[in-house]
C-alpha cells in the first residue's frame, strides 16, 4: 500500500544551492586546471621520472614567484577538484550514515593537512 | 486484514481514477483498489482521442455529437445517457485540460481537434473535427494525468490487489474481498460505496487489442452474485490488428490509400465493396476479411491473415501520417511497410454491455428500475448503454471521465447520508472456498491450455460472424472446458506473489464472460451494429429494440436466464427516431 | 525476415520462417526458499518474430508455472516488464527474439538492478515510485482558471512531447550506474517526469521542481553515463532533457 | 556486467581516472613538500620512485591525466550545448584517441629509460 505524498510533503524539501555551486566550480575548476596540469605535465615531461626532479632543480625552479603561484593554483584547484569528486564518490558508494560521516571526516582531514604541507613547502624556499 | 473506507474504488484506469478524485473532492475517504500499478492501466492504450464538441476547429454542436453516438450504437443507445454525455464531455474535456493534460494545439493555441469515424456535423451531412488529441497517446496522457492528480489529491492506493468478491446482502453492497499479490493474504474491505471500473474482458478472444490483464473479473463476480450483465452480445472488432498480435493499427491506413490483398495478391475488397473498395465502414471490412481467411485464401502460417499494401505509397506519406504503424510493424513484425505487406487481421477490441447502471452509475439489479444499493460502476467494464449496440471512436475515454465522475459524485454523496452497513459473517469464506479448490484440488488440467482453447472457440463461434450453429456449439464447449476447469490445480505453493494462482483465477472469470456473452447472442436473433448475424442479416426494431440482460441461474450450472430492458428512446431535451443506420 | 514483396503476397508470410531452438537463462529467485539467485535454462522453440515476453510466458504457462514476473499490455505500452535481457534494460514485450538471439542462442533474462527483487523477474516498485512522487508530479496552477482551455502554442506544447510519453517503466533508472549504488538518487525517471513540467508554460510550481531537482538527490548526481537514454523504450532522449534541466535549474538561480 | 555503451565507460574510467589522479596528485605533493625536512629525506623517497613499477604507473597517470582532461572537456560541451549531447559519442572517441596517443607517446620517453636503466 501506498500513501501518496502530497504537495506540502514535496514542498517541504530543503533548499540549498551547495550541490549547484560545486558542480560549477567542478567545470571552472577543470577548464583552468587543464591548461595548468597540461602545461605542468608538457614541462616536466622531459624528467618523467620523478628522480630527475633533484632536489635542486625544484629548489631553483620555484625560486620564482610566478612558479610558485602557478605550483599553488594547482595544488589548491586540483586538491579542491580532487576532494569533491572523491566526495561524489563516496557518497555513491559507501551507503551507510554512519560509516559516510568518517570516511569523509578522514579523507577531509587528509585533503586538509596535505593542503597545509604542500602551502608551507612551496613559501618556504 | 480489515480495512474500512467511506468510498472504494475498484480500479485505476480512466474511469476508476476519475471516480475517486470525484469521490475524495466530496468530503469522504476514499481508497482505489487496483490489481496493476495504475499507470498501467490499459486507458493508457488509447491513440486515437475524446471526441467532444468544442467547435475550435469547426462548428459544433453538443446535439449533433448526440445524435452521432445513437445512430453510432444502431439506436440501442439510451437516449438520456447520449444526451447527458454529449452535454457534460465538452465541460470534462476543458477540466482535463485544466488538470494539465498536454493536448495537442490548434495555431490560435487552443486543444486541437481532428476527424474520426462516424462524427459529423449537422445530423450526418459531413465528417467534422471532434475527437481532441495529444498526438496519437491520448488515452496515455489522460492516465498519466489522472493519476498525478491523485497523487496530489493523496488518494490512498491498494495497488496489486486483485478484487475476489463483491459483499452484496440484501440488495445493499457492504465493501469486497481482495487478495493482496505481494503477501497472498485476503483483506475485507468495509465501505458505505463501492465503485467498479474494472474495464474490459478482451481477453476472452485469440487475438485481441486488450491486455493480458484484462479478464473481465468484476463482469464475473457481479454476474455470480446472480445480478444481470446487459447487452454482452455487442463486441466491437477492429478490422486491422497486427496479425497474431491483435496489435491495434489506426484507421487512416486505410484513408491514406492501403489496399487489402489476399494469398494470391488480389484486392479482394474489389468484390464485397465495388464502389468504395477498401475504404468501407469498419463492420463490412472486418466481415470481408474473415470471409476471405475462411475460404482458404488468408496468408501467414496458419492463413489467418490478409495483407494491407501500403508499397505504392511515396515513402514521406508512410512514414510521416503512418508513422505509428510503421513503427509497430518494424518492432514487432520487423517488416517496413514502405517495401513489405503487412499482414492484420481483425482484433477484439472492446466491450459495449457490462454492469448495467443508471446515469449515475448506480448498478441495476434487474430490467425494471431495481438497484444494488451502495454499488457503482463506469468505464468499460459498466454499461450505461451509451454505445449501444456500436460504440463510436473516441466515446469510450468520454464516457470513462463523464461518467466515472458522475459515479464518483454520486458515490460520495450517498456514503455522506448513510451509516456503515453491518458485514455478513464469514465475509471471506467465498474467496476462501475459490482458492483453496485451486491451490488442493487434484486435477491435472493445465490453465493455460483451457484459456486457449477458450480464447480460440469463441474466436470461431461468436466472433465477427455469428450463427446459430455455431453459437449452440460454443455453449457445449463451454460447459465442456468450464468442467475441465474445475481440474485445474495450481502448482505453485508459495504465498507471495503467486502469479499462477491469479491467473487461474482470471480464467474462471473469463469463463462467466464468455458464457453471458454466448447465451446473450445465441438469444438475439437479428443484426444490429456490432452484433452480425448470418442467419438474420437484417436489423429488426419491432421484436428487438430492447437491452438483454443476462442472468446466471444460480439453481442450475450452465445455465443463462436471459431478461430485458427497455431502451430508452428519447434524451432530456432531445429525441431521435430510429432509422436505418447508413453513412 | 528478407522476403521480397511478390513473396509475401503470394506465399504464407511465415511457412518458410523456421522456428529457432533456444536456450532461455532466467535468473531466479524465491525468499520464501532460496538463500541465493540462482540460473535456470529452459529449452524453448520460438519464431523469431515472436516477443521474448512471448516466450517467457511460454515457459510459465506449459513448463514452469511459478516463474514470475509482471506484465500487462504486451505492446510496449503499459511500462509492466522491464527486464535486464542480453544484459540490457529492455521491455520483453517489445524485444523480438529475432533480435536478441539466433537458432541454437541463448537469451539470459534477469531482474532489473537496483531495485529488491521480490521473486524472480519481479522487483520492488515501491521507491522507485516514492522517488517520483517526490517531485510534486501534477500540474500546479491555483490561479482560476478559464472557462475553456488555458491558451497554449504549438510550440510550447512541443516542450513536453518527449517528457510526457513516459511510461514509468523504469528501464532508464534502474539501468543508471549511480542509481545502482546510491538509491537516494531520484534517477531519470523521476527527472523526466519533472522536465515534463517545468517546461509546461501553464505550469506555477516550476521554482519549486528546480529545488528539488537541485538537491544532492537531485540532477546534480547525473553523471551523464546514457545508459538511460540506450534503455528507455519509448525513445526519450533523457539524458538531454536531464541537461535542460541542470541549466534550468543554474539559470534559475543566477 | 550491464552491457551499456561509449556512455557507461566514458563515465567509468573517467571516474577511475579522476581518482587516480587524485591518488598520484596526493603522493606528489607529499613528495616534492617532503624536502622541507632536508635534502636526504627528499632523495630518500624519491629513490623509491625509481623502480619501474612506479615508472609504468606513471604511464598510466599521465594517460589518465591526457583522458580525464579531455573528457572532462567533452562533459563540459554536453553540459552546456545540445550539440555536445548530440556528438557525445564521437566526441568520446577523440578523448580516446588522445589518450592513446598520450600513453604511446610517454612510453617512447619512458620505456627505453626503463630499458636503460636510469
Ligand atoms: C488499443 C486500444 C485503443 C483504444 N483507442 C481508443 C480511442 O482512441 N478512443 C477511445 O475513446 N477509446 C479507445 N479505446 C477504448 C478505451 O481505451 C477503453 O475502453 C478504456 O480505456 C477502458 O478504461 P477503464 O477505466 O474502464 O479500464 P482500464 O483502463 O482497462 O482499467 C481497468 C482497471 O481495473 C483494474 N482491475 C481489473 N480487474 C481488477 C480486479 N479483479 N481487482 C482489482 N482491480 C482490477 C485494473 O488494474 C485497471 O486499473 C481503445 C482501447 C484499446 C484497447
Ligand atoms: C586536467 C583537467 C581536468 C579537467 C578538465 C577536469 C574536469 C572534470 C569534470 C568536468 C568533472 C565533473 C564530472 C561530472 O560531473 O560528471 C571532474 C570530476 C572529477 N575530477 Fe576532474 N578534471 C581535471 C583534473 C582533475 C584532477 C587533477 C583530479 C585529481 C586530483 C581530478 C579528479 C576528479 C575526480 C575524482 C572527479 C569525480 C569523478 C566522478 O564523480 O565521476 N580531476 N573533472
Ligand atoms: S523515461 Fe523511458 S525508460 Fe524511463 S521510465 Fe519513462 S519510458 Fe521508461
Ligand atoms: S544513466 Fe544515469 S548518470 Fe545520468 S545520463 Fe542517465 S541518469
Ligand atoms: S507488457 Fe506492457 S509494456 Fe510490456
Amino acid at each position: 500500500m501506498i500513501r501518496a505524498r502530497t504537495f506540502t510533503d514535496a514542498r517541504q524539501q530543503a533548499h540549498s544551492n551547495a550541490e549547484l555551486h560545486w558542480w560549477i566550480f567542478m567545470r571552472i575548476s577543470g577548464l583552468i586546471l587543464m591548461f595548468l596540469i597540461l602545461g605542468h605535465v608538457y614541462m616536466t615531461f622531459i624528467q618523467v621520472s620523478e628522480s630527475d626532479a633533484t632536489f635542486d632543480a625544484v629548489v631553483n625552479k620555484l625560486a620564482n614567484p610566478a612558479w610558485k603561484f602557478y605550483n599553488w593554483l594547482i595544488l589548491s584547484l586540483s586538491l579542491l577538484h580532487g576532494a569533491n569528486g572523491a566526495r561524489y564518490s563516496i557518497e555513491d558508494y559507501v551507503r551507510s550514515r554512519p560509516n559516510r560521516a568518517w570516511v569523509k571526516g578522514v579523507f577531509y582531514t587528509v585533503i586538509a593537512l596535505l593542503f597545509a604541507f604542500g602551502t608551507v613547502g612551496l613559501f618556504s624556499i | 486484514m480489515h480495512h474500512r473506507y467511506d468510498v472504494l474504488v475498484v480500479g485505476a484506469g480512466g474511469a476508476g481514477l476519475m471516480a475517486a478524485l470525484y469521490a475524495a473532492k466530496g468530503n469522504v475517504s476514499v481508497a482505489c483498489i487496483s490489481k496493476l500499478y495504475p499507470t498501467r492501466s490499459h486507458t493508457g492504450a488509447a491513440q486515437g482521442g475524446i471526441g467532444a464538441a468544442l467547435g475550435n476547429v469547426q462548428e459544433d454542436h453538443w446535439e449533433w455529437h448526440m445524435f452521432d453516438t445513437v445512430k453510432g450504437g444502431d439506436y440501442l443507445t439510451d437516449q438520456d445517457a447520449a444526451e447527458v454525455f454529449a452535454k457534460d464531455i465538452i465541460d470534462a474535456v476543458y477540466e482535463l485540460e485544466h488538470m494539465g493534460l498536454p493536448f495537442s494545439r490548434t495555431p490560435e493555441g487552443k486543444i486541437a481537434q481532428r476527424k474520426f469515424g462516424g462524427h459529423t456535423r449537422d445530423f450526418g451531412k459531413a465528417a467534422v473535427e471532434r475527437s481532441c488529441y495529444a498526438k496519437d497517446r491520448t488515452g496515455h496522457m489522460i492516465l498519466q494525468t489522472l493519476y498525478q492528480q491523485n497523487v496530489k489529491a493523496g488518494t490512498t492506493f491498494f495497488n496489486e490487489f486483485h478484487v475476489t468478491d463483491l459483499l452484496i446482502e440484501d440488495g445493499r453492497c457492504q465493501g469486497l474481498v481482495a487478495y493482496e499479490l505481494s503477501t497472498g493474504e485476503l483483506h475485507t474491505f468495509h465501505a458505505k460505496a463501492v465503485i467498479l471500473a474494472a474495464g474490459g474482458y478482451g481477453r476472452v478472444f485469440k487475438i485481441t487489442s486488450n491486455a493480458l490483464t484484462l479478464t473481465g473479473d468484476l463482469m464475473s463476480i457481479y454476474y455470480r452474485k446472480g445480478l444481470p450483465l446487459e447487452d454482452m452480445e455487442f463486441y466491437q472488432f477492429h478490422p486491422t490488428g497486427l496479425a497474431k498480435l491483435g496489435i491495434l493499427v489506426t484507421e487512416g491506413i486505410r484513408g491514406e490509400g492501403g489496399i487489402l490483398r489476399n494469398d494470391s495478391g488480389e484486392r479482394f475488397m474489389e468484390r464485397y465493396a465495388p464502389t468504395i473498395k477498401d475504404l468501407a465502414p469498419r463492420d463490412i471490412v472486418s466481415r470481408s476479411i474473415i470471409t476471405e481467411i475462411r475460404e482458404g485464401r488468408g496468408v501467414g502460417r496458419d492463413k489467418d491473415a490478409v495483407n494491407i499494401d501500403l508499397t505504392h505509397l511515396p515513402r514521406e506519406v508512410i512514414e510521416g501520417k503512418l508513422a505509428e504503424i510503421t513503427d509497430l510493424a518494424r518492432t514487432y513484425l520487423g517488416m517496413d511497410p514502405v517495401k513489405d505487406l503487412v499482414p492484420i487481421q481483425p482484433t477484439a477490441h472492446y466491450a459495449m454491455g457490462g454492469i448495467p447502471t443508471n446515469l449515475d452509475g448506480l448498478c441495476l439489479s434487474d430490467g425494471s428500475g431495481g438497484t444494488v444499493e451502495g454499488l457503482y460502476a463506469a468505464g468499460e467494464q459498466a454499461c450505461v448503454s451509451l454505445h449501444g449496440a456500436n460504440r463510436l471512436g473516441t466515446n469510450s475515454l468520454g464516457d470513462l471521465v463523464v461518467f466515472g465522475r458522475r459515479a464518483g459524485i454520486a458515490a460520495a454523496k450517498y456514503a455522506r447520508q448513510v451509516e456503515y452497513p453491518d458485514m455478513p459473517e464469514g465475509a471471506q469464506r467465498e474467496s476462501v472456498d475459490l482458492f483453496e479448490r485451486l491451490r488442493n484440488g487434484s486435477g491435472k488440467e493445465n490453465a493455460a491450455a483451457i484459456r486457449k482453447d477458450l480464447q480460440e472457440s469463441m474466436m470461431n463461434n461468436v466472433g465477427i460472424f455469428r450463427n446459430g450453429k455455431d453459437m449452440a456449439a460454443q455453449v457445449e464447449i463451454l460447459k465442456e472446458l468450464k468442467a475441465r476447469y474445475q481440474g485445474v490445480t495450481v502448482s505453485d505453493p508459495s504465498r507471495r506473489y503467486n502469479s499462477e494462482l491469479i491467473e487461474a483465477m482470471e480464467l474462471g472469470f473469463m469463463l462467466d464472460c464468455a458464457e453471458a456473452m454466448t447465451a446473450s447472442a445465441l438469444n438475439r436473433t437479428e443484426s444490429r451494429g456490432a452484433h452480425d448475424r448470418e442467419d438474420f442479416t437484417e436489423r429488426n426494431d419491432t421484436d428487438w429494440l430492447k437491452h438483454t440482460m443476462a442472468y446466471k441461474n444460480l439453481n442450475k450450472a450452465d445455465d443463462v436466464i436471459i431478461g430485458y430492458k427497455p431502451v430508452a428512446l428519447k434524451g432530456f431535451t432531445r429525441a431521435f427516431e430510429p432509422k436505418p443506420r447508413v453513412y | 525476415m528478407t522476403q521480397t514483396t511478390a513473396q509475401a503476397s503470394s506465399a504464407p508470410v511465415s511457412a518458410s520462417v523456421p522456428m529457432l531452438q533456444l536456450k532461455v537463462k532466467v535468473l531466479r529467485f524465491d525468499p520464501e526458499k532460496d538463500k541465493k539467485a540462482y540460473w535456470t535454462t529452459y529449452d524453448v522453440e520460438a519464431q523469431p518474430g515472436d516477443r521474448v515476453l512471448d516466450v517467457i510466458n511460454h515457459i510459465k504457462w506449459y513448463l514452469e508455472p511459478s516463474l514470475t514476473f509482471r506484465r500487462s499490455c504486451m505492446h510496449g505500452i503499459c511500462g509492466s516488464d522491464a527486464m535486464l535481457i542480453n544484459g540490457r534494460n529492455r521491455l520483453a514485450c517489445k524485444t523480438l527474439v529475432r533480435d536478441v538471439a539466433k537458432s541454437g542462442g541463448t537469451i539470459t533474462v534477469e531482474p532489473i538492478r537496483g531495485l529488491k527483487v521480490e521473486k524472480d523477474l519481479l522487483v520492488d516498485m515501491e521507491p522507485f515510485f516514492d522517488s517520483y512522487k517526490a517531485i510534486m508530479p501534477y500540474f500546479i496552477n491555483e490561479s482560476p482558471a478559464p472557462a475553456a482551455e488555458r491558451i497554449q502554442s504549438e510550440e510550447e506544447a512541443e516542450r513536453m512531447a518527449h517528457s510526457s510519453n513516459c511510461i514509468l517503466c523504469a528501464c532508464c533508472t534502474t539501468s543508471c550506474p549511480i542509481f545502482w549504488v546510491n538509491g537516494s538518487y531520484l534517477g531519470p525517471a523521476a527527472i523526466v517526469q519533472a522536465h515534463r513540467f517545468i517546461f509546461d508554460t501553464r505550469d506555477e510550481a516550476t521554482q519549486q521542481r528546480l529545488g528539488i531537482m537541485n538537491q544532492n538527490t537531485g540532477v546534480w548526481r547525473c553523471r551523464t553515463a546514457y545508459n538511460c537514454t540506450e534503455a528507455c523504450p519509448r525513445d526519450i532522449p533523457i539524458t538531454q532533457l536531464i541537461e535542460e534541466v541542470k541549466r534550468a535549474v543554474m539559470y534559475g538561480q543566477a | 556486467m550491464y552491457r551499456g555503451r561509449e556512455g557507461q565507460w566514458a563515465f567509468l574510467l573517467h571516474r577511475l581516472s579522476g581518482l587516480a589522479i587524485l591518488f598520484y596528485l596526493m603522493l606528489h605533493v607529499f613528495s616534492i613538500g617532503s624536502f622541507i625536512f632536508g635534502e636526504r629525506f627528499y632523495m630518500t623517497i624519491h629513490e623509491t620512485y625509481d623502480l619501474v613499477p612506479f615508472r609504468i604507473g606513471l604511464l598510466f597517470v599521465t594517460a589518465g591525466v591526457v583522458y580525464h582532461a579531455f573528457n572532462g572537456l567533452r562533459i563540459i560541451v554536453m553540459d552546456f550545448t545540445g550539440f555536445g549531447v548530440a556528438y557525445q559519442r564521437q566526441m568520446w572517441y577523440g578523448v580516446m584517441l588522445l589518450s592513446v596517443l598520450a600513453f604511446i607517446g610517454s612510453a617512447i620517453v619512458v620505456v627505453p629509460r626503463i630499458l636503460g636503466g636510469y
